[in-house]
């Protein structure tokens, strides 16, 4: 039984048809990339999966699940979470309790002993805290752990994302252009990392990208969206060497 | 029927005048993203000025409103200068705060320079009764429709003729990018407070001819805040059209069902409206997208 | 004094302050404001109570204002509500105050649904007017609803007593406002270090990423509404007690504006910006009134003639001098003091 | 010429962004900013532009010099009308209005036929735009929005475009197009760049000379071909182990601690 | 001794509406009381007191009356109140006022709410809007009432419009004539077009209108356009110049009912004193409500003056409400207060307004309703 199947993804923004008719399988424990040209479908394609949006016509099932009409909050209890690619970060917040937020589905802390502190809200902070600061260890990013996100600068904002995100501990991770606007080391490192997840955790993590190097470095499928359909679908290699891809994305003499 | 086009005819008049109000507050929200709330004492403020002009120099309508709306302008852009544009680049929660101080000031010195008398506006436009058709009309009221269709004109003249109108939505969805741009902000901002303080001006005088001008006109900018709301808060052609609606609801609730409902109905009807669309008829939408 | 200090245990972190001189400076005020009814006479208490008050109906709109990002112009319709919940139910049912109190926050929160529901999908100054909206009809409802709420009459609220203290004049009162007051900011700091703290401000800050993240913006949205109209209601219950005459004309919607200043001058989102708000601007008019008093001859013409309009005209000109040059608030004032001390002398 | 000397910024008085950073781009020159994530490429770009303050940001100390005439101090709009169009990070459209209107907006301060003109151009420039223009920009995909912004800034006919990663979130093909494309506009119309980009490959690549700066300081700057041979900038920025591409599944150094994975 | 006396002085405090639209309400008011206080001191005051008056604004707002009476008591020391605002404000004082035993006279708000129940402390001066419109009513129905009379009632949907619906109740009951429409408005609406519409289309020709001030004005208007034949009663707000010069435009001879003295030989010679003591300024912002703060005003001396050198509240308040016949110079009429509701000055005029020259005759008595 496949992790995540779609099954005639359809997508409609008035006149346009945003995304068309996407079948798509992602296993658990992979790294499948979803390329494509700007404008392809690939960004309203993870709004679908992610039911941010609702689908216009198919089927998304999740873990064995249905998830077509499911609400986005219930997501991420589902194990489900996702960065964005145009920042959708807690501006005013700080580091932390956007990181914290991001722990929001595993927490189940009640208003009423919220508003005492005491019991299970005060151990599940603790808790919570814990997992924040280790989070925000990894990434490097102590020294920001305090100020508010919307004063970082735009790849220290992504990275808060990042850790947001990471913070669901989903079993599907969802990484719309992470690396963009980072460079070639934060890149690599980024890239080791998506790998350790997808090896030391078994996450599946499912990503858009237009650096090639990554994507092809480390995918193990590769999807490609050409004017919201899919074009093409295989391993990295195959993927290349398609000249339905080549022409609609890659270009001639990039093609990695 | 007749008892029904009274009511019409009336809720045009006090339309009129909501929608000549609600446009000032669309104008600057519009470039500025911010609800002015001292607009309804622009009105009232500006209302006096003609007050003064007319027993001072005993001028007719024409060039008390020629003499009145440039005055007016300088209110405006006084008002923009000392106290809108220092906030620049502020919170907009702040800078609606500062309109709203703007208010309680501009209230309290209007009762000190002109005093809490009431006062008959009448501006040399005749008393008499006008027919027409079989519905009477004062000429003050027919003026307040005239103002309210010449101003949508302009309106409607001006933001499709001019990249002006284009940079003011610009300024209001980024002001950075404005920046950027090579706009003028600040320019934007001064020009939307006058123009918007023109429209209190042509409102506030027409008010207070129709309704006695009092420092309580004030209130009349809260009371039009469901026209602005019902057409959108930025669309300046829809919230004078929204004027006229409420205007007429307003009568119609008095008319057939009474209860002091009258003067909460505008806020029942935008509270309905805003469910169906949370913009309002005409207003821009947010745009939310991942 | 404060630099080398840093936090070593998680415990720390989420405590409200783990700063012993927060903690001592706090026992200070405390005991002082315990005192205080010895110290100093009537006129001042009352308005103690009065700021205490504020400050109880300040951090309600503060949950739903700065926290959630909802604005509202509807404070004063709770505070309505609450009023003559509390009002209703002490001197027509003749419950116990310290049952009526909260019933009418009750009440005020359950209402709140009723506003909260329809503007859930509204946005910034939409939700602004429609709680403006709600607040005129709320008043109409009361005055029309004659059987219930004595319509034009009015109500005079009487007989609260707690352990047989009436709890509506001089320091009873003063304690109980006190108390509601402690008690309320503490539930709300509370509630902010939780996750339906976060998840508010999240949902202020950006609502799709709070979907993403798990939050279900309708139950937070309402929950915002509900927990908050249930503090105002209680500040309106307040308000009742303190005033014992209430009928819709002392829910004017000035105080829905005075409320949305309190809390932004004070500083949008933070509990002790909507205190520090609270306390500066209803000892506002108080102070100007002295300035008055000092600078000017009492029976001057001047005096006599606009003394009372220039205070109302030095009320906006604080208010939007105070915006220019600290657009951040009183808590921003607060924080650059902080700051300017624990890097002092070291500029950054 | 534009010229930084010595500047300092500052964030809310306390945050120091960039310090004592000097550079200087030349008439007709491509100059290339590279740095990690927050070291202070986009703040020289905005005290260049003169809009820092609408983040309460400040040029404390030295100058920034345009043609030998301190830029500070000017508004904004008189900075463009000088000729200085930035490409905001971000993109920063104005979400509201159509594509079309984005462009015009652009072309603000030129006549209404220039700008006309213009549009045509970018629309030359970017078909995928074209397709679009009646769209609110708000709605279009990340990609299509950086598109647009580029078009925007070149409305302006630009004599200094400042670009703050031009490449982010384009696809592989519209990045060339775009290069191409600003490459063409340096050696054609002798228009000067100033590029910040994490695409270090590339800008070094079309670039004459860089700078590399790191928690706000200049650490390195030379020729372009110099810093592509530098070992450092091989390794952190351009992704090669002696001097080859290594494949990211090699990348073992891995610094960052494992300690969450456990 | 109580607070606020001392061997020179009396303090008498006034809580008013000083600023906002209303004001004019409360300067009149602290023109009277300047009146008032000034003749008293002139004649060697209360026993050798001197009167000072201590005024607090309240904006209209019962929340700020309730304030600043507390802040009179507290931080002035009143002995005694004077000025009392609107009905709520009063209302909202009143714990205030019966814990501390404050000598009250409510001169400005004569409603039933304030004097029914009575408070022991609080005495009234006035008829009630209720009586004030029966008497304008009856006058209407019994002198100038148009063939197929058909009556109708505007009012403001609070308790000030209550009491003026009981009048009108009142009047419709006792001649059995045609009650054709009744409506109630929000206070501060200023247009009236669809409630004449209504009295049009029910063909009223004799309307109570309880509309104040512009509102008055604006409904004779709309009347004026639609072409209605009115006799019009109306608030005695309505009979201060400042609303005179609103309405009159309209052109209705229109009736008002008060206790105050607007012309005739009391009130000249009451304007000659006043002339004495105030500005012209002030002169010219005189209305009934400083008449009735002057009657009250002299009212509180008087029974200040009975206790003699031993000033007390208590004694005050005996005083007053034994008060018989006391004259004030004819502004309002003699007042006594030794009633059940301590409530005096009772007794109205109706007058009319003559619209072409903007002043009123007196057409009946000071009669008791
Ligand atoms: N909410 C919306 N309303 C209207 N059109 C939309 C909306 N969202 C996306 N579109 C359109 O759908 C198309 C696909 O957009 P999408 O963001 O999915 O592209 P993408 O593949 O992520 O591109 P990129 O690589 O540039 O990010 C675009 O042409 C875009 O303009
Ligand atoms: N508005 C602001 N307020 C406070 N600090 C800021 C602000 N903007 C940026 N900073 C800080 O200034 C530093 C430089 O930011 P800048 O945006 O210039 O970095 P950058 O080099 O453009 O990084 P990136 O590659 O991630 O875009 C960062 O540490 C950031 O935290
Ligand atoms: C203005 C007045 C006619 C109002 C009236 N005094 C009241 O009871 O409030
Ligand atoms: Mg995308
Ligand atoms: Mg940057």
């Amino acid at each position: 039984m496949s992790f995540l199947k779609l099954e005639g993804v359809t997508k409609r923004f008035g006149g346009l048809t945003a995304v068309s008719e996407i079948d798509m399988t992602v296993e658990r424990g992979q790294i499948y990339s979803l390329i494509g040209p700007n404008g392809a479908g690939k960004t309203t394609l993870f709004n679908l999966i992610s039911s941010v949006l609702p689908v216009s016509a198919g089927r998304i099932t999740f873990d064995g699940q249905d998830i077509t009409r499911t609400p986005t909050h219930a997501m991420a209890k589902l194990g489900m979470a996702r960065t964005f690619q145009n920042l959708a970060v807690f501006k005013h917040e700080s580091v932390v309790n956007n990181i914290l937020t991001g722990l929001h589905s595993r927490l189940r802390t009640d208003p009423l002993s919220a508003a005492v502190f005491w019991g299970r809200a005060r151990r599940e902070e603790l808790w919570a805290r814990e997992r924040a600061e280790e989070i925000i260890d990894f990434l490097e990013i102590e020294d920001l752990r305090d100020l508010p996100v919307g004063t970082l600068s735009y790849g220290q904002q992504k990275r808060v994302e990042l850790g947001r995100a990471l913070a669901v501990e989903p079993k599907l991770l969802l990484l719309d252009e992470m690396v963009s606007g980072m460079n070639q080391e934060e890149r690599e490192d980024i890239g080791r990392f998506v790998l350790d997840l997808k090896e030391e955790l078994g996450m599946t993590v499912l990503m858009v990208e237009h650096d090639m190097g990554i994507v092809m470095d480390i995918s193990d499928r590769v999807c490609v969206m050409h004017h919201g359909a899919k074009i093409a679908e295989g391993t990295p290699a195959e993927v290349s060497a398609d000249p339905e891809v080549i022409e609609a994305y890659l270009g001639g003499s990039r093609a990695a | 029927m007749d008892y029904f086009l009274l009511l019409l005819s009336t809720g045009l008049v006090i339309g009129a005048s909501y929608g000549l109000i609600a446009m000032g507050f669309a104008l600057v929200y519009k470039a500025t993203g911010v609800v002015n709330f001292a607009h309804g004492e622009l009105v009232m403020l500006t209302a006096y000025v003609a007050f003064t002009l007319t027993t001072t120099f005993d001028l007719s309508f024409v060039p008390l409103m020629l003499l009145t709306i440039p005055i007016a302008m300088v209110i405006g852009l006084t008002l923009e200068r000392l106290f809108i544009r220092p906030m620049l680049g502020e919170p907009v929660f702040s800078i609606v705060m500062v309109t709203i101080g703007l208010a309680v000031m501009l209230r309290g010195i209007t009762i000190m320079i002109w005093g809490p008398d009431p006062h008959n506006l009448t501006a040399g436009v005749t008393t008499q009764v006008i027919m027409i058709g079989n519905l009477p009309f004062y000429a003050a009221q027919l003026m307040s429709i005239a103002a309210l269709a010449i101003c949508m004109v302009a309106a409607w003249a001006f933001l499709r003729f001019s990249r002006i109108g284009i940079a003011m939505r610009a300024v209001a969805a980024h002001e950075t990018a404005a920046l950027l741009v090579g706009i003028s902000v600040k320019g934007v901002h001064a020009m939307a407070w006058a123009l918007s303080s023109a429209l209190a001006a042509v409102a506030g005088v027409l008010f207070a001819m129709n309704f006695k001008l009092a420092p309580d006109l004030w209130f009349q900018g809260l009371k039009s805040f469901p026209a602005v709301i019902l057409g959108g808060l930025d669309s300046i052609l829809g919230s004078a059209l929204a004027g006229l609606v409420i205007g007429i609801i307003e009568m119609m609730s008095q008319g057939y069902i009474g209860q002091g409902l009258r003067e909460i109905s505008g806020f029942i009807v935008i509270v309905i409206v805003l469910m169906v669309r949370p913009y309002g008829l005409f207003g821009d939408k947010d745009i939310e997208r991942v | 004094m404060r630099t080398g200090h840093f936090q070593e245990t998680t415990g720390q972190l989420i405590a409200l302050t783990d700063n012993r001189v927060t903690l001592s400076w706090l026992a200070v005020l405390m005991i002082a404001l315990l005192l205080a009814p010895l110290l100093v006479g009537n006129y001042t208490l009352t308005l103690m109570v009065t700021v205490l008050i504020a400050v109880v109906g300040a951090v309600g709109l503060n949950l739903l204002t700065g926290t959630t990002g909802l604005i509202s112009l509807g404070q004063a319709g709770f505070l309505a509500v609450g009023a003559y919940g509390n009002a209703v139910l002490l001197t027509d049912y003749g419950w116990p105050v310290w049952l009526s109190l909260p019933a009418g926050g009750v009440v005020a929160g359950l209402i709140s649904l009723l506003v909260g529901v329809p503007s859930l999908r509204l946005k910034g100054l939409y939700l602004a007017i429609t709680t403006l909206a709600f607040s005129f009809i709320v008043s109409h409802v009361i005055l029309y609803a004659e059987p219930i709420t004595h319509g034009p009459n009015g109500i005079f609220v009487n007989g609260a007593t707690l352990f047989g203290v009436n709890v509506q004049k001089g320091a009873p009162l003063y304690y109980l406002a006190l108390g509601v007051a402690v008690a309320v900011i503490l539930m709300v700091l509370n509630m902010q270090r939780t996750r339906i703290g976060r998840a508010w401000l999240a949902i202020r800050d950006h609502d799709i990423a709070a979907r993403a993240m798990g939050i279900d913006l309708t139950r937070y949205k309402l929950l915002a509404f509900v927990a908050s109209s249930f503090i105002v209601g209680i500040a309106g219950g307040l308000m009742s007690l303190q005033i014992r005459f209430i009928n819709i004309d002392v829910f004017a919607l000035i105080l829905s504006i005075e409320a949305l200043a309190i809390i932004i001058l004070g500083g949008l989102g933070s509990v002790a910006g909507a205190v520090l708000g609270a306390v500066f601007l209803t000892l506002l008019p108080e102070a100007i009134r002295i300035f008055f008093n000092l600078i000017l001859e009492p029976g001057s013409a001047f005096y006599s003639t606009y003394v009372y309009e220039i205070r109302g005209v030095a009320y906006g000109a604080v208010i939007v001098a105070f915006l220019r040059f600290k657009p951040d608030g009183l808590i921003g004032l607060w924080r650059d003091q902080k700051k300017f001390w624990s890097n002092w002398p070291l500029a950054y | 010429m534009l010229e930084l000397r010595n500047v300092q910024v500052l964030y809310d008085r306390a945050i120091e962004a960039v310090r004592d950073v000097s550079l200087s781009v030349p008439d007709g020159a491509m100059v290339a900013l590279l740095g990690s994530n927050g070291a202070g490429k986009s703040t020289i770009l905005k005290a260049i532009s003169g809009v820092l303050t609408q983040e309460d940001g400040e040029v404390v100390a030295g100058s920034v010099m345009f043609d030998g005439k301190p830029l500070g101090g000017s508004a904004p709009r008189d900075i463009v009308r000088r000729g200085i169009i930035q490409v905001p990070e971000g993109r920063a459209l104005f979400a509201p209005l159509t594509v079309e209107e984005n462009l015009l907006m652009g072309g603000f301060t030129r006549s209404r036929s220039a700008a006309k003109e213009g549009i045509e151009r970018v629309y030359d420039l970017f078909p995928k735009v074209r397709e679009r223009r009646h769209q609110i920009a708000g709605y279009l995909s990340g990609g299509e929005q950086q598109m647009v912004a580029i078009g925007r800034a070149l409305m302006a006919e630009p004599k200094v475009l400042m670009l703050d990663e031009p490449s982010l979130g384009l696809a592989p093909q519209i990045i060339e197009d775009i290069f191409s494309a600003v490459v063409a506009l340096n050696r054609d119309a002798g228009v000067t760049v100033l590029l910040v980009e994490q695409n270090a490959q590339l800008a070094l690549e079309v670039t004459s000379r860089g700078y590399i700066i790191e928690n706000g300081r200049i650490v390195l700057d030379g020729a372009s071909e110099d810093l592509r041979r530098n070992a450092d900038v091989q390794e952190f920025y351009l992704g090669m182990a002696k001097g080859e591409r290594r494949s990211m599944r090699d990348v073992k150094h891995y610094k960052r601690r494992k300690r969450w994975l456990s | 001794a109580d607070p606020g006396v001392t061997d020179t002085e009396i303090k008498i405090g006034d809580v008013n509406i000083m600023t906002g639209p209303a004001s004019f309400i409360g300067r009149a008011v602290s023109i009277g009381s300047k009146i008032a206080a000034a003749e008293i001191n002139e004649n060697g005051g209360v026993n050798g007191r001197q009167i000072t008056i201590v005024t607090e604004d309240d904006g209209y707002v019962p929340a700020r009356s309730f304030q600043a009476l507390t802040k009179l008591i507290e931080v002035d020391e009143i002995f005694a109140l004077n000025g009392t605002s609107g009905t709520a404000n009063v209302l909202a004082m009143m714990p205030l006022i019966e814990e501390n035993n404050l000598p009250t006279i409510v001169s400005t708000a004569p409603n039933e709410l304030v004097y029914d129940p009575v408070r022991p402390s609080v005495f009234t001066l006035g008829a009630s809007y209720s009586d004030a419109f029966y008497a304008q009513l009856k006058y209407i129905h019994e002198n100038a009432e148009p063939e197929n009379a058909v009556y109708g009632l505007i009012r403001q949907d609070d308790d000030f419009g209550v009491a003026v619906e009981h009048g009108y109740d009142r009047a419709i009951e006792e001649f059995g004539v045609t009650d054709g429409a009744r409506v109630a408005f929000k206070k501060g609406t200023s247009n009236f077009a669809a409630e004449v519409v209504q009295f049009r289309s029910a063909g009223v020709n004799v309307l109570a209108n309880g509309g104040i001030i512009s509102g008055a004005a604006n409904i004779l208007s709309e009347a004026r356009k639609l072409g209605l034949d009115l006799q019009s009663a109306q608030v005695w707000s309505e009979d201060m110049p400042l609303s005179v010069n609103l309405a009159a435009e309209a052109g209705y001879n229109y009736y008002v009912a008060d206790y105050v003295a607007l012309v005739g030989e009391a009130n000249e010679a009451f304007r000659e004193k006043a002339a004495k003591y105030v500005t012209e300024d002030d002169l010219g912002a005189m209305n009934r409500y400083t008449y009735v703060t002057y009657a009250s005003l002299m009212a509180m001396a008087e029974a200040m003056r009975g206790c003699g050198e031993d000033l007390t509240r208590q004694c005050t308040i005996d005083n007053l409400r034994a008060m018989e016949n006391f004259d004030v110079g004819g502004i309002v009429a003699p007042l006594s207060f030794n009633n059940d509701l301590q409530l005096s000055g009772t007794a109205l005029a109706v007058y009319q307004l003559d619209a072409e020259t903007k002043t009123f005759t007196q057409k009946t008595d000071f009669i008791d309703y």
